[in-house]
């Protein structure tokens, strides 16, 4: 099946198909092996990292709620040095790009991440202004678009990787932190970040997470992911990553209509190990039984445009 | 190596008040298993829908020239409770087998292990290893009822010495397993354990004063299953003092040396 | 059973226990007489009423999403004139606690609305600030505090009746408005309306609901409502009415113990129209079970007092 | 009056490709229920979880004697293919019956029924009701294939005129089911369709050419099935010009006179 074009560029960021899988629900890639082809992915965004190594917070760490999932993890990672000397070596020979998430507790955390980064191998970085699960800094990075911007300039200046900034659906308007980025000058822009949610234990009487919080991801989200991808889509030029509940073929074709030039799949890889590549395939019969020929043909089809507005 | 397949169910029973065996056909997954491995299910026709996650179960006997595994499980919530109205015929969807699973070591002459509650269930296969690899065994099974002592007329057939307990007192010692602990422990060489993390942390406490190294098996909330999402971390020591990291229950555990283990931590 | 107290007080409404049905889910009442005993709810926030009669969107009207669904019915209601004439006196001798839900464009509309309503047989206001499919101002009252309190203002200057104002999930921070109504005069904060949210046909590939965009409702959502609960009873004095996916009695003690004094059911009327019912049972038999004797003694039961946490 | 009842499933038989007929046992339904009354059903194994809704399903039979009813459903999305895996034994969560019904005016002495795909399987208690009163019927069947004219054989054995169309020809007139209209309707009284939108519209304009009035069956998109969310609502026209008001499809049809729908309104 070579048939259809899969291959996007974003903004310079060349995916050999849209497919990537979302940071902090796929490890660094290696963790899936078994159950994948990771060559075949298109982009692997590797855990959130940090400049020092982080012990996480307390379990429980997750929490099931209908059709999702909450998790507070709290951002566990062995820090970007034993990231550059023992993981990158590791994999960046396979075919996917690596995108290495960057987390800090202040901008000039992002920026040190970003020149530690500078190297080959890195594919592009992926800005976390949006993890709800650090105290300091995180979410008021995200939901505010002066800070957002701030910390995509401090980083701009230290790199020329792709720059994908990731964005927090805790806001009342997400086009406006979008047009914030990419004024700052982000390459790329990918959403949604996971919603933030709670769930209390009937019995005990108190939140089944130790951090009480935490951020709601899977299908239950993937209206908000959908709605935040065709605003977000409309109100910017640069191309988006969309996720949120992408579960199968269709959740991500959902996607591409919406506006997004390619997906990131979070917690299904916890449901189906294989999704990714079931999702692959599926969007390939997708477009040979539409007769297209090109996965760009399909991006943003659903938005109606302007002058077709009566 | 751990693979995902969809299997079929040859049979499904209720061996004692919402607690349910579980025949499934895999012999894929037979094939590399070791004990005190688990498998990451999911029933399949919740693909995709409520609950969302898969469930953790351990494999409680295999037969690697049928194929056949069993699992026991007990219906704590929704996932058990819709996984207990499969029946023969019906599918499900396995990760597995996934985790490091129990050691032999070779000093392990005379053995220990302790078994509590829903803990019993991974113990029997590595149970039936160290017998054939003619090891001495006390096996302590512990419940609330006899009904909850899992393959106890597996158990009572066997070359071991085998002491029970029951809170009710319905079968063996009426009290906790744990009491009966320190007679057996002395001269023993290892200990297994499996069981609530009150049990085993006495079994931990008890081991550690008789100098008894052993490996326990550790529940934790899993999302991945792969080593991935770090949601199923527990602590363990490393080095001396008080030092501890974050370790994989998934595929760094289950199994871990029982007195490395911090509990309730 | 009579041997636990289920009446609450809600600084001034008094409802006969705390199962509420909201707005938008259960029409006027009597469109469930068939399934409910009507006299054995705490009260029933009526279809969403503006000044005059209201179409409505166009159709579809709604779509289903994992573990719940999108509406943009547009507030199709009759009008409070017609509500005053012809269907209050349906309603007002049930036992219920008859709570009118207002919805308007301008400031004017909801104290014009206000102030008609101002008659016996009607229990409490719910000021709707936070539906989000009308276009004009509906959104923009719940997600900017100084609107938010301006209407409540403008309506508590013509009415003695409790005021309940009903907040938008759709924000950043829910405690900064929460604190806004309650400065402004609200006697008592509901919460949570509906997500913005989105579902597109990727058949079609044009969205499902005509109006495109809907608000989200259902078990999806009961985290983000649970979160926002926990944090708005910790911002302010007036009680609170929790509401946001909840499916049976174990789901409504989650809302008792994050903070609410009293919940209302939605989108579950849709799925079990029993439900109300139901529910009322459980909270009893866990009561019950648990040793209580008054629901008052749950509420707010998973907050962590202050001077608790080290 | 509707009632919620949770009931067992009889039987449930793949009755051509991707259609199912399932038999209920719901006396209490069946008791008061009327020609073109609908179910609002959910399966009890998905209560509160995915997917959420209820699915509107007709009744296609029923039975005041044994209590037994029928439906017919064609497997289109996630719903109707859980509720296809179903078996004899299992339970739905049934409310019903809900809507008004089809009625039957005196002066429809001879009346024309008229069928396309799925929207045949509302008609048959109507046909049989027509039949009891003896009314003169001609009755219209179409689909894509022979497979989908709904209880083909039980109009077979009864007294009424049976035309038959289908797009592949395998029965009766190759093409539409309209194209054979005209005729038929001519010295008719009354009319009776359900069917696909388009089907229905060209029905309404050849009705209307001829003054011929009568009802059609609607669809919606359902959210409570008590008239209480108003998801489900048609354009009905009032009073005389264009006017038009939003009714609900749920209890204030799904019968409404045909002359009055505006249809893809
Ligand atoms: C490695 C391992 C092996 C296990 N082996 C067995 C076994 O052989 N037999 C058996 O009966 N049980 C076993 N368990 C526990 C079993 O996974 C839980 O009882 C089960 O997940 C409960 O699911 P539920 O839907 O019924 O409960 P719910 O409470 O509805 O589950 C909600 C969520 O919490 C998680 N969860 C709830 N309880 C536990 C628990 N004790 N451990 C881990 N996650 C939990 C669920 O997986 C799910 O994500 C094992 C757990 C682990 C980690
Ligand atoms: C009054 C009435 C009577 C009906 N009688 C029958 C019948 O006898 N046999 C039969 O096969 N079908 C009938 N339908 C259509 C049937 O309800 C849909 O085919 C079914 O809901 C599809 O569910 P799904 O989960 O398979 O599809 P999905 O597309 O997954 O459903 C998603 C959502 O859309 C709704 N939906 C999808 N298609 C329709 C539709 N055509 N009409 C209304 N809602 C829809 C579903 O109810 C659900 O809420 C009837 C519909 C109505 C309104
Ligand atoms: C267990 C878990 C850990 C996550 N860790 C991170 C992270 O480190 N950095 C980040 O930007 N997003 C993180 N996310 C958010 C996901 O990348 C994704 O944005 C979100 O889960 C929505 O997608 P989904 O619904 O497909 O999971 C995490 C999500 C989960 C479930
Ligand atoms: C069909 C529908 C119509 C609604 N109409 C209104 C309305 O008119 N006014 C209002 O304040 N909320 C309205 N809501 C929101 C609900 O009252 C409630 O806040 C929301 O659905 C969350 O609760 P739930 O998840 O239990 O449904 C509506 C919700 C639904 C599903
Ligand atoms: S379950 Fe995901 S890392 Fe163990
Ligand atoms: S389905 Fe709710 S009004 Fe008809």
């Amino acid at each position: 099946m070579a048939k259809v074009n899969l291959e996007v560029d974003l903004n310079g960021l060349k995916l050999q198909n849209p497919v990537t899988t979302a940071s902090g629900t796929f490890g660094f890639g290696p963790e899936y092996y078994q159950y994948v082809d990771l060559n075949r992915l298109g982009g692997v965004m590797v855990k959130g990292t940090t400049l020092n190594p982080k012990q996480g917070n307390a379990t429980p760490r997750i929490a099931e709620t209908p059709s999702g999932m909450l998790n507070a993890i709290g951002l566990q990672n062995p820090g970007v040095d034993h990231f550059l000397k023992k993981i990158l070596p590791e994999i960046r020979d396979y075919k996917f790009e690596t995108i290495v998430n960057i987390s800090g507790n202040e901008v000039e955390d992002y920026a040190k991440l970003a020149s530690k980064l500078n190297v080959e191998g890195v594919g592009a970085l992926e800005i976390n202004i949006s993890c709800p699960n650090v105290k300091k800094g995180g979410l008021a990075f995200g939901t505010q678009p002066e800070m957002a911007a701030s910390v995509v300039q401090a980083v701009r200046v230290e790199t020329d990787l792709p720059l994908i900034t990731k964005l927090s659906p805790n806001v009342a308007d997400i086009t406006e932190i979008a047009r914030a980025v990419e004024e700052a000058g982000t390459d790329v822009i990918s959403l949604i970040n996971t919603l933030l949610g709670m769930k209390i234990d009937i019995n005990s009487q108190k939140p089944i997470l130790a951090n009480k919080m935490g951020g709601l991801s899977g299908p239950a989200i993937k209206p908000v992911a959908i709605r935040m991808v065709y605003q977000v889509a409309q109100a910017v030029q640069v191309p988006l990553i969309g996720m949120g509940g992408i579960s199968n073929a269709d959740d991500a074709i959902e996607f591409f209509l919406a506006g997004a030039s390619a997906i990131s799949v979070g917690t299904a890889n916890f449901v189906n190990p294989e999704v990714t590549m079931e999702i692959l395939d599926g969007i390939e019969e997708y477009l040979v039984e539409k007769g297209y020929r090109d996965i760009n043909d399909i991006i943003g089809k659903a938005i109606e445009k302007k002058n077709n507005i009566v | 190596m751990s693979q995902r397949v969809i299997k079929e169910i040859l049979s499904q029973e209720e061996i004692a008040p919402k607690h349910f065996k579980m025949v499934i056909d895999a012999p894929e997954i037979v094939e590399g298993a070791k004990p005190g491995q688990f498998l990451h299910l999911k029933w399949v026709d919740n693909i995709g829908g409520d609950p969302l996650l898969r469930r953790p179960i351990s494999i409680n006997d295999m037969d690697k020239d049928s194929g056949e595994l069993s699992i026991i499980y007990r219906v704590l919530g929704r996932g058990t409770e819709l996984l207990s109205r499969l029946s023969k015929g019906d599918k499900v969807d396995i990760m597995g087998p996934i985790g490091k699973g129990f050691s032999i070591p070779k000093e392990a002459r005379k053995v220990v292990v302790v078994g509590g509650g829903m803990g019993i269930a991974p113990l029997y296969p590595i149970v039936k290893e160290l017998l054939n690899k003619d090891r001495e065994i006390t096996l302590f099974l512990g419940g609330a009822d006899e009904g909850q002592l899992l393959n106890l007329k597996d158990y009572e057939e066997m070359d071991l010495e085998l002491k029970t307990s029951t809170v009710d007192g319905s079968h063996g010692y009426k009290g906790f397993v744990t009491d009966l602990l320190e007679e057996a422990l002395d001269g023993a060489d290892y200990i297994y354990t499996c069981g609530p993390e009150g049990m085993m942390e006495v079994v931990q406490e008890k081991a550690k004063k008789l100098g008894v190294k052993g490996e326990a098996s550790l529940e934790e909330r899993m999302g991945c299953g792969t080593g991935a999402c770090l949601s199923c971390v527990c602590k363990i020591k490393v080095g001396t003092k008080d030092d501890w990291e974050y370790k994989k229950t998934c595929t760094q555990g289950p199994i871990f040396p029982v007195e490395e283990v911090i509990f309730n931590g």
